[in-house]
Parts: structure tokens; C-alpha cells; sequence
């Protein structure tokens, strides 16, 4: 049973409650149905609703996203505009009035495509915790988890150049449906193939994960059907499919060439 | 006002109508539109009496086990725990919903006695001073354990040697009249099979399907001064539930009252007795208001399905696409108890072959038992499941005898004055009808023969 | 990759009311002394709108305008005994009891006009409006309030009636299957088009076409409803829907609305409903069970359609991505 | 941590309460200040029936510990209708035949004010986003669309007089080439 629920009023009373055990709640989308259903393990909930940590500054080509930014400020945000396809596919329009970037860092797949792009956006983590502030790279946070008594504070990412960006989610619904695979990715492109390329996955391993295979594979090359096609069965190797209540580990396997392919290269 | 109609096309049957109405047929707005937009409808669970208290279940983490021992000392410690209810506090805790039309035996405990026969079977039910205490003693309730093999497909555990799921029944099947199944038996289909220019038999199946109203069952129990229980409720059955309970209480019926009626969807998920005599019985040992109210996990999961069924059907046909015998085998899986299924089995039955007339049918309806949810009833009961096979079967023969779907389905319709598998007498047929139009909506073109076919007669065939 | 596009129909029947009968139901209705009749139920609205059908019911059969009417229903001390809603039986049974219910009703107050107007109870008509009238004669009449008064007030008589539906029960012969199980059967036809993702197994349903036989429509925007919803329901169910997604294994069973699958405001067909309408016999003014049946059609129109479509037979609900899928590897040969 | 008191504008009137620790803005609404209209579907937010407006902007109230909204502006179905009056979005939703068992009409309604004060005149795609996270279970969610596009014709002054059918019959070869 919740005993007490805190509203600190900084990072550095955020991480004094999370040092003694006090779970971070962002916009309680995964806390509050635990809490609902007696499911929850700690007796102390932190918000971040009033810690100042929900602000985005977008200077010199670089992001800065509070942790506590509710999903729908980052769909909202004019200089985030490449990001709002994606958002558009997580959740529903209400859930992501709540639902918080820092969240979705921890949120368990096949949930959490934010994370994905933050991926394939290589971005750095801020982390507060008990000994002081930290950047880490979102990778290592996705792969390792942080520290007990840890929490994230802000995610910095420098924006995509123009044309480099690519999204694309499958999802048994067309809205408000979880992830079948997520394909999230930074390439560049000179005289028609590739340069340079960091590709992320959801959906398809329990954490979302890099697709270094198809990366490999895709250097240098064009970015033809053929070529992506070759890429997302290389891709496999990077994965770690799951059954759920969505799709099983067959399906997944069997169709991540068909939406890398797609993520690239349209329908 | 502006509304959406879809239109009634009066010409078929013309000669059979009157419409010499004023308020039949005509658009009247619905009586409650007005309390749903302004949220004034009063739902069960909008009832708020002081001292309201709460129950959560303590439900089976094992699909099939015996129950060595239930360990209560840590879920009675959580402070705002009032009172833990096992089986041994239900007057009655033995029943089935529908011995009120007679039907046997007893196969349900209301609590779980000495073994579990499905995951989240109902063990025992705390009763809290607050949600949250409730669910957190019903978190601490300590359950020991005997592994028992279960049994999941409809046809291993008809199979020799499988686990026996409910010693009620004695056997993994309800037991009609004496038989292993309902069966229909008309005319001769293995003679049919014999005659027939083609033989088809083909096999389908489905998954228990949940009916999911956005509201969940549940009720609110109020002891009332003269010693009564008010009960609120979504049941869809006020009466049917009332009995039910009353019977499980070993109380008179008239000690019950049951205030229902409005209820946010039920599609059949909300017939089944199962949260009031609890409730009641709680409300009764306490003398206070008591909430049952299902979470959504029990709705989705604890809360019996649409049945899995599993279908094989095997078609004697002619070259000309006359079907002249239908064999059916059906498995509806029942899961741990039977509460409707039995019903909605003879049900199934009664629907074969389809709205066909086929002069050889040989049908055999298996109620199964599993170590599955118990499952009941939904929208299009015994039927829904059956009519998925049967018009596949359809398609697939015309497809096999290179033949117009729709008009294999108008050379078979059945008509007024046939006589069904279940040697009942149509009247009132229109399938004929709804074939001709869907076929003229979607501009499929059917000889003049097939359009000036009817129902009402046979001429043309 | 390629958008393969198919058709497929399904037809169906469904028999109104519990299966073999046996299933009751009744209504009570009375006038308050100023000519409101309130019908008094035990019967349950879980959406599908008996309060207003059995409001139209009562009005038509009295012979009064819709606003003249109450409904009472669900406290089962107050309201007399009905089975359930469930079986497609609501309409059918409910409307059947208050029908009988009002045309007693009907009775007492055509006496009491009669005593008032000083004519023949035969020689009475009501009009709809609210007036009880001489037929043929504009002169010779009285309103309903005024009539509910006098009844009351000074002719000592209660306007009420009672009503039940009952078809008897039968039983079935074990060794043949011998029974009755229906009341009356409503029909129905289904064209379904879909177009199958050959590359993803996934199906969009694109359009419905659904004609429903359903008797007659008591209230044709209610009865849309209930086949729109119905429709959107077989869809789903042929789809997405089901408790235990690997079946019969029970895991991962979906424990939200989120994994529990449905289709969502972006995801519904156009939809297109006819209805015919030929008046059961036994039925309230010829209205048949709907409630039921139409979400049936819908599930094997998409499986033939999605045949049609690219050639997987879909003999395991629901139509899951993953099986169009397995069936698409397998007629391509590398399954 | 004991109760505590805790304080929101609801409907535009302040109101106090006793909370507990992490209770959810619905329970508050529906058991401290007798607002039923939001209703428990899920308590998981997975089916919008307790969808109210924090700040103007609409959410699932039992996701939100109430603490953490004190001296928010919270709007539910109850502040809608003025003086008993329905507006637009109310009345076309009876007008247009868009409830049945009623159960998920008030978070539909409420997520149809917020999209409504944003945007007068939405496309369909964005009604079916803006109720995306609404389960309806009866009505296959296309007359609870017409409805909100009707409520926003309403709102803009335009006429809502003529009956719709449902989509005409067309051939089918028009409608799906093969």
C-alpha cells in the first residue's frame, strides 16, 4: 500500500526521496496500474510533476528534453517536428498528456518506441542519483538499467540533418497499439549508397536494440529494396524476439526484413 | 435532429406486412441518451453507502492442483482487513447456474475446497475497509500446492487416460440423458456419403473470445433494517441471479432484493452468477455494505469466455452443388465447470446443419471439460463459432465444384415448410431473400432463375 | 510486395429467444391518474435500448403518444419476474408481455371512455395524440388525461393491465435431436472485401456490405445501431479477439484493453446495412432477435474473402497476421 | 504519511478534500466528490472511461495520483451541460444516435471538448486520433465519430438538419477493383 506520495520541487530533492527508496514516478502510466491493482512493490511514490524537469531546449542543433516532458510536449514541439510521426504511433493522444520521455526509457517492450528512436539517435542521458550527476549514453541505459537511486533527468540529442531520419512502426492496429517491430534510424546517403547508418529496433528483442548486422551490411551500399531486404535478415542476428499477447517470436523474426525495408523504402 | 438509418427495403414479403403504425417503426429517441451525455445514468457501481467494504479474491495460481493448505495469518495482519471468507463460510457452496432449469449435477464450488481446477479459480475472499488493503490481504493469502496434470485440447481429454478435470461430472463431458454428447440424428448421411458424387470434410476451430464490456461485473450488497440484502448489480438476469444466490445462500428468496438494469455491456459475460453470493454472504458475516467488483484482468482473464471450439464437418454433395448429407462433429470447450455451456451445446446443435435444408444430418455436440476458464455465454451462443464453419464449409465447396458461392447457398436455402434436422417445421425463412439483395448491394450478378427464387416456395428448384 | 484484394459472402439464420424455450417474462403496466402509463419490468438495458422499445410498444398498443409512457424497470421488488437479457430474447419476449400488458390496459381505459362518453367501448378509437374518440366523429371524444382522472377519481377504476410471454418449454429427444429450439429465426447476408498484405499476413477489412432479415425494425435507428455494432463486433472477433492468443496454451493471455485487441476508430470498414423485414408471427408487431446475430455473418465473409483475396484457407479464429502468413509461405512453398 | 488535505478547481469551483496516500484522481472525483460521470473501466488507463480534462487537456484520471494534480483545473462531464442545458458535443451525441449502454459516453465526450477547443473543424483521421485510447464496445465507433464532426459543424453554426443514411449501396467493382 502507497504510504506517501512526494511532489519535490528540484532534481536534488528528487534524489534524496529516490535514495531512500522512493519510486520515480514520471506521468505514472506504468506506476499508478500497479498501485491500482496492489501490485506495487514500494510504499513511496516520487513524482516528477514539479521538479522542473519537464522542459525541452532545442539550441545549435541539439536537444535537451526534460525527463518529465509529457510525450505530447515533444509531438508539439515545432523544432521536434520529425520526431511527431513517431509519437504519433505510441499510445493514444491521452496517455501521451501523461506518459513522460523518461518514462518511456524504462517502459518494457513492446512498448517504448521513443526509446527506439533515442537509440538511433545515439542520445545522452542525464542521471541524478545518490552520487551526483552523470551523462551516460541512452545505449547503455537501455542495455544496463541505472543505478538504484538513480533517476534520468534529461535526454540530450543532436537533431537529425535534413532527409536522414527514418520511422516506421508495424502494429496490428493502425492507432494506439503496441509494437510488432519498430525501425528507427540515421542514415546518411552520398552518391546513392550509404555512409554512414545507426539503425534501432523495437519490438523485437526485450530491450530495444541496434542493429549492427543490417549497419554493416548497408554501408556503402544503395538503399535499394534488394539491399534493405538483405540488411533485415542480417538483422535477425540482433535480435531476441519474444512472444506476447501482440505477435509471436516467429512472427516477428519473419516479417522485421519486410519493415525495414518499408522504414526505408516506403510501402 | 440528425441520425443515421439504414434502409428498410419493404418489397420482399410485401404481402405480409401491415403498416398501419404510429410509433412502431418510427425513429423515437432512446430514454436514456440523455442520462449517458450528461453522466447522470446511474451505472451499480456509482452507489456509494457509508462504510462501504471491499472484496478481492484470492485466486489459483495453478491450473490444476490439489490444495495441501491455505495459510490466512499474514492476509488477516494487513491493517483494514475485516474478514477472510473461505468455502467453509458458504451455506451452499456447491451449484451450478442452471439447476433452475434442471440442470445437474452441482459442479462449482463458490470457493475452492480441496483443489483447483483452473488458474485463478476463486480460493478466498478478503474483505477490507479499502481496496487497497483488500488487495494487499489478498496478496498475502498463502496457498499450498499439490501439482495435478491438466489437460487443455477438447479432444485429448476426451482421449483415454486423461487427467480427470471435474470428479462432478466423472467423465471430461456433460452427460445428456445418458449420452457422451447431443446429438441430432436425420435421414441417413452415411448413406448420403455413399450416393454423394463428392465427399468434403474439413476442420475448424477458434479461441475463447472475451466479451469485454468497458464496464466489469460487479456488484454493491447493502444490508437493508429488515434484515434484507439490496443487491446492485449488472447482472444481465435480475431474477435469474437472485434465484441463483438465494439458493447458494440457503436464505429465502424474498430476503434479496436485486436493483439493477442498467448495465454498461454485457454480451453475455455478465449471466453468470459469480460475484453476488459472495458479496452477500460477506455482507451478511460483517452486517456492512460490501463491493464486489471485478479488475480488469479478472474480466479479461477469470471471467468465463466465449467457448474454444473445435469443428469437423464433412459434406455429401452432387455434381449440381445439392448438398445431401452433412455429418458434424463439434467439441465446445467447456473448461472446468459447466455453468450455460451445456445450453448453449444443445444449442449448437439445434443450429445444424445451418439454414440448409439437407435431408441426411448427423450431428454430435460435445460439452468438454478442461482445466481452462470455465467459459459461458456470449453473443450468438453455441452459434457464432458454428456459423464461422459452416459458411467456410460452404465457400469451400462451391470452390471445389467451381460454383457461384451465392448460388450454391440459394439451391440449399432452406424454405418455408421444410423440415429441419431438428424436425421442426420452417416458417418465417428469408435467407433466400437477404442472399438475393446482398447479392443485387454488391452488383453479383445471379441468373434470372436464382433471382425469382423465394422463400416461400420451392418452384425453380 | 502487393496489395491482393478479395471478396467473400457468408449467409446465416438465428433463432430468437432461449434455446428451448421455458424462458418467461412479463410486464405490468397501469395509469397514473393523470394518464401516464408506467410499465413495470424486471428487465435489464445493457444498451441495446429495451426501455425504449418497450416504451413504443406500450404507446403503439394504447393507442397514445410515446411521451405518455414510462418505463420501471430492475428492482426485482417491484418489477415482475423476466428471464434475462440474453438470447436475443429481449425484444421478443419484453415486447410481446407489454404488448398484452397494454392491450388490457387498452381495454380498461376504452370502458372507462366508454361509461364517460356515453357511446359504445367498440364504437372507440384513439388516435395517438392523446385523445379517445368516437370513430368517425370529431365531437364525441376525450383526453387521456382527463379520462385517467375520472377513472380514478370518480368511477373507482384502476387502468391496468398485465402481460407474460411464455413459449413452453421443450425438451429434447435424446436419441434424434427431436426439439423446438426457437420462436422464430431472423436471417442474414454478408459481403465482405478485404485486402491481405502479401508480405505481412495483415487484413484490412474495407468494406461490409450486411443485409439482416430481422421481422421488423421497431425502431430503425436503434435496430441500426444494434447491426452496425454487431458488424464492427464480427469483425473483430475474425481479427483480433481472444483470450488466449496461443491457444491452447493459456500464456500471455491479454490482461488490458491494450493487449486484448479490437479494432479502433482508424481501423473500421464502410459500412453498408439493409434491412427486410417479414413480420414473425409470434413477434412483437412481427420484430424478431437481432441482437445476437450480427456479428455471426461478418467472421466467415472475411475468411472467404481473405481466400479469395490470396488463397489461404483461415480454418483457426482469429484471422491473426501471423496465420495468413504461415499460409502465404506455405502456398509459396517455404513454409 | 497520513491523509492529507488536498485541493483542486473542479468545474471551476474549488474544492477540498481528504486524500490518501496515492489515490487516484478518480476515486476522488467519483467517491470524495460524488462525480460519477468518469467511470472505472480499467484503472490500468487502457480504456478511457475515466478520461477527464486536467488543465484542458484530456487524460485517464485513474492514472493520476491526486496529489500530484493539487490546485489543477479538473473538468469532467459534469461541467458540461450548463444550467441543464446540453452543448453541441451532448446533444449530437443523442441527436446522432452515439451512445448505447452509455458506459464510455462520458470519456468520448470529454475527449471530443478538448479536441473541439483545439481544433473547430477536425478531419476524421483526427477524431479517430483524438478518441484512439477510448474503448467503445457497442457502437463500432462510427456513429460516435459522426457525432463529434457533427458537434463541431454544431459549434461553427452550421446547419445539422437532414437525415444521414448509412453509406450508400454502390457496386462493388466501383468500390474494390480486383
Amino acid at each position: 500500500m502507497i504510504q506517501a506520495v512526494h511532489l519535490p520541487e528540484s532534481a536534488e530533492a528528487v534524489a534524496v526521496h529516490s535514495a531512500r527508496g522512493g519510486w520515480i514516478m514520471g506521468g505514472g502510466t506504468v506506476v499508478m496500474p500497479l498501485v491500482n491493482s496492489g501490485a506495487a512493490t514500494r510504499s513511496e511514490l516520487v513524482s516528477l510533476r514539479r521538479a522542473g524537469l519537464a522542459g525541452i531546449e532545442v539550441r545549435d542543433g541539439v536537444a535537451r528534453i526534460g525527463a518529465a516532458a509529457p510525450l505530447s510536449s515533444v509531438e508539439e514541439h515545432p523544432e521536434l517536428a520529425f520526431l511527431r510521426p513517431a509519437l504519433r504511433t505510441i499510445a493514444s493522444p491521452t496517455i501521451r498528456n501523461l506518459a513522460t520521455v523518461g518514462g518511456n526509457l524504462f517502459v518494457e517492450q513492446p512498448y517504448g518506441d521513443l526509446a527506439v528512436c533515442l537509440l538511433a539517435l545515439d542520445a545522452t542521458c542525464e542521471i541524478a542519483g545518490p552520487a551526483g550527476r552523470r551523462d551516460v549514453p541512452v545505449a547503455e541505459v537501455l542495455a544496463s538499467g541505472i543505478a538504484e537511486g538513480e533517476f534520468v533527468t534529461a535526454v540530450v540529442t543532436a537533431l537529425p540533418e535534413p532527409g536522414t531520419w527514418y520511422y516506421h512502426k508495424a502494429m496490428r492496429r493502425k492507432l494506439n497499439s503496441a509494437s510488432i517491430v519498430t525501425v528507427a534510424s540515421v542514415t546518411r546517403t552520398a552518391d546513392g549508397v550509404v555512409t554512414s547508418t545507426r539503425i534501432a529496433l523495437g519490438g523485437v528483442a526485450p530491450r530495444p536494440v541496434r542493429a549492427v548486422s543490417a549497419e554493416r551490411l548497408l554501408r556503402d551500399r544503395p538503399l535499394s529494396p534488394e539491399v534493405l531486404t538483405e540488411a533485415g535478415e542480417a538483422a535477425r542476428a540482433d535480435t531476441a524476439p519474444f512472444d506476447d499477447a501482440y505477435a509471436s517470436a516467429w512472427y516477428r523474426a519473419r516479417v522485421l526484413p519486410v519493415h525495414l525495408r518499408r522504414a526505408f523504402a516506403g510501402r | 435532429m440528425t441520425y443515421r438509418l439504414a434502409p428498410i427495403d419493404k418489397s420482399p414479403f410485401a404481402a405480409e406486412r401491415e403498416d398501419d403504425f404510429t410509433v412502431i417503426g418510427s425513429v423515437v429517441q432512446r430514454s436514456d441518451a440523455r442520462g449517458h451525455v450528461t453522466g447522470r445514468t446511474e451505472f451499480f457501481e456509482d452507489v456509494a453507502p457509508p462504510g462501504l467494504l471491499h472484496l478481492k479474491m484470492h485466486r489459483s495460481a495453478r491450473h490444476h492442483a490439489r490444495i495441501r493448505g491455505v495459510d490466512l495469518t499474514e492476509a488477516l495482519a494487513v491493517p483494514g482487513v475485516v474478514r477472510i471468507l473461505t468455502h467453509a463460510d458458504i451455506p451452499n457452496n456447491l451449484y451450478t447456474p442452471l439447476k433452475l432449469i434442471g440442470v445437474e449435477p452441482d459442479d462449482e464450488p463458490i470457493l475452492a475446497v480441496d483443489k483447483v481446477r483452473y488458474l485463478g479459480e476463486p480460493i478466498c475472499a478478503v474483505v477490507a475497509e479499502s481496496e487497497a488493503a483488500a488487495l494487499e490481504g489478498a496478496a498475502r493469502v498463502r496457498v499450498d500446492y499439490e501439482d495435478l496434470p491438466a489437460v487443455f485440447d477438447v479432444e485429448e481429454a476426451l482421449a483415454e487416460g486423461a487427467p480427470l478435470v471435474n470428479e462432478y461430472h466423472g467423465r471430461n463431458f456433460f452427460t445428456y440423458e445418458g449420452h457422451h454428447c447431443r446429438r441430432i440424428r436425420f435421414g441417413d448421411v452415411e448413406k448420403a456419403f455413399g450416393q454423394a458424387d463428392h465427399v468434403f470434410e474439413w476442420r475448424y476451430e477458434s479461441a475463447p473470445i472475451e466479451q469485454a464490456p468497458t464496464e466489469t461485473t460487479g456488484c454493491v450488497v447493502i444490508p437493508q433494517a429488515d434484515g434484507r440484502l439490496r443487491i446492485h448489480s449488472d447482472t444481465q438476469a435480475c431474477f435469474f441471479t437472485l434465484d441463483n444466490t438465494a439458493l447458494i445462500l440457503g436464505v429465502p428468496f424474498n430476503k434479496l432484493r436485486i436493483v439493477g438494469g442498467t448495465v454498461g455491456g454485457g454480451f453475455g459475460g455478465k449471466v453468470d452468477v459469480i460475484v453476488e453470493p459472495v458479496a452477500c454472504v460477506a455482507a451478511m458475516m460483517t452486517d456492512r455494505p460490501v463491493k464486489f467488483v471485478y479488475n480488469r484482468y479478472e474480466e479479461m482473464q477469470v471471467s468465463s469466455p466465449r467457448a474454444a471450439e473445435r469443428i469437423y464437418i464433412k459434406d455429401a454433395v452432387m455434381n449440381d452443388g445439392r448438398i445431401i448429407g452433412r455429418k458434424v462433429t463439434l467439441y465446445v470447450d467447456s473448461g472446468a465447470y459447466a455453468r450455460h455451456t451445456p445450453y448453449g451445446t444443445t444449442k449448437a446443435a439445434a443450429h445444424m446443419p445451418g439454414p440448409y435444408s439437407i435431408p441426411n444430418v448427423w450431428a454430435d455436440c460435445h460439452c468438454v471439460f478442461t482445466n481452462r476458464t470455465p467459459s459461458s455465454a456470449m453473443r450468438g451462443f453455441g452459434v457464432t463459432i458454428g456459423d464461422f464453419a459452416l459458411e467456410s464449409q460452404m465457400d469451400r465447396v462451391a470452390r471445389a465444384l467451381s460454383m457461384d458461392p451465392l448460388q450454391l447457398r440459394l439451391l440449399n436455402a432452406y424454405r418455408d415448410g421444410d423440415l429441419k434436422a431438428h424436425r421442426k417445421v420452417a416458417e418465417g425463412t428469408a435467407l433466400v431473400e437477404v442472399v438475393q439483395k446482398a447479392a443485387e448491394m454488391v452488383g453479383h450478378e445471379l441468373p434470372e432463375a436464382y433471382r425469382r427464387m423465394s422463400s416461400t416456395t420451392r418452384e425453380g428448384l | 510486395m502487393a496489395k491482393l484484394r478479395g471478396r467473400g459472402y457468408a449467409s446465416v439464420n438465428y433463432p430468437t429467444g432461449m434455446n428451448l424455450g421455458g424462458d418467461p417474462s412479463q410486464a405490468l403496466i397501469h395509469s397514473t391518474t393523470t394518464g401516464t402509463f408506467v410499465i413495470t419490468l424486471s428487465s435489464v438495458d445493457l444498451g441495446q435500448g429495451i426501455k425504449t422499445i418497450a416504451a413504443q410498444c406500450a404507446a403503439e398498443t394504447l393507442g397514445l403518444p410515446i411521451e405518455n409512457v414510462l418505463v420501471d424497470t430492475a428492482d426485482t421488488d417491484t418489477g415482475p419476474h423476466c428471464m434475462g437479457t440474453f438470447a436475443s430474447r429481449g425484444t421478443h419476449r419484453v415486447g410481446n408481455a407489454v404488448i398484452m400488458a397494454a392491450a388490457e390496459a387498452r381495454g380498461v381505459m376504452l370502458e372507462v371512455a366508454a361509461e364517460e362518453l356515453e357511446v359504445d367501448a367498440a364504437d372507440l378509437e384513439t388516435d395517438g395524440t392523446g385523445l379517445i374518440k368516437l370513430k368517425g366523429s370529431d365531437e364525441k371524444s376525450i383526453h387521456i388525461t382527463d379520462l385517467a382522472l375520472a377513472a380514478h377519481f370518480k368511477h373507482g377504476r384502476t387502468i391496468s393491465g398485465r402481460g407474460i410471454f411464455l413459449k413452453e418449454p421443450s425438451t429434447p429427444v435424446p436419441e434424434t435431436g427431436e426439439m423446438d429450439p426457437d420462436s422464430c429465426q431472423a436471417h442474414a447476408c454478408t459481403a465482405a472485401f478485404v485486402e491481405v498484405d502479401d508480405e505481412t499476413g495483415v487484413v484490412e477489412v474495407l468494406e461490409l456490405y450486411n443485409v439482416y432479415e430481422i421481422g421488423r425494425a421497431l425502431n430503425p435507428a436503434m435496430a441500426t445501431q444494434q447491426v452496425e455494432g454487431g458488424a464492427w463486433m464480427g469483425l473483430s472477433h475474425a481479427l483480433f479477439e481472444t483470450t488466449e492468443p496461443y491457444y491452447p496454451r493459456r500464456d500471455h493471455g491479454p490482461r488490458d484493453f491494450a493487449e486484448y485487441l479490437m479494432p479502433g476508430p482508424a481501423d473500421i470498414p464502410v459500412q453498408h446495412s439493409l434491412f427486410l423485414e417479414r413480420p414473425a408471427g409470434n413477434g412483437p408487431y412481427g420484430a424478431k432477435g437481432i441482437g445476437e446475430m450480427t456479428a455471426n455473418a461478418p467472421i466467415p465473409a472475411i475468411a472467404n474473402a481473405v481466400f479469395d483475396a490470396c488463397g489461404v484457407r483461415l480454418t483457426a479464429m482469429p484471422f491473426t497476421p501471423e496465420r495468413v502468413l504461415r499460409g502465404l509461405d506455405a502456398l509459396r512453398g517455404n513454409a | 504519511m497520513p491523509s492529507q488535505i488536498v485541493s483542486l478547481v473542479v468545474n471551476g469551483e474549488p474544492r477540498e478534500f481528504i486524500a490518501r496516500p496515492g489515490v487516484t484522481l478518480l476515486a476522488v472525483l467519483r467517491e470524495a466528490l460524488g462525480l460519477t460521470a468518469a467511470k472505472r473501466g480499467c484503472a490500468q488507463g487502457s480504456c478511457g472511461t475515466c478520461t477527464v480534462l486536467v488543465d484542458d487537456r484530456p487524460a485517464p484520471a485513474c492514472l493520476i495520483a491526486v496529489e500530484t494534480v493539487a490546485d489543477c483545473s479538473v473538468r469532467t462531464l459534469e461541467g458540461v451541460a450548463v444550467g441543464g442545458n446540453l452543448d453541441e458535443v451532448q446533444s449530437s451525441f443523442v441527436d446522432n444516435f452515439a451512445t448505447q449502454c452509455g458506459f464510455c459516453t462520458a470519456g468520448m465526450i470529454m475527449v471530443a471538448e478538448a479536441l473541439l477547443d483545439r481544433d473547430p473543424d477536425p478531419s476524421e483521421e483526427d477524431v479517430a486520433e483524438a478518441i484512439s485510447g477510448n474503448v467503445c464496445r457497442c457502437t463500432g465507433y462510427r456513429p460516435i465519430m459522426i457525432a463529434i464532426l457533427d458537434a463541431a459543424r454544431r459549434r461553427r453554426g452550421e446547419s445539422v438538419e437532414g437525415i444521414e443514411g448509412t453509406a450508400p449501396a454502390r457496386p462493388a467493382e466501383e468500390a474494390v477493383s480486383r
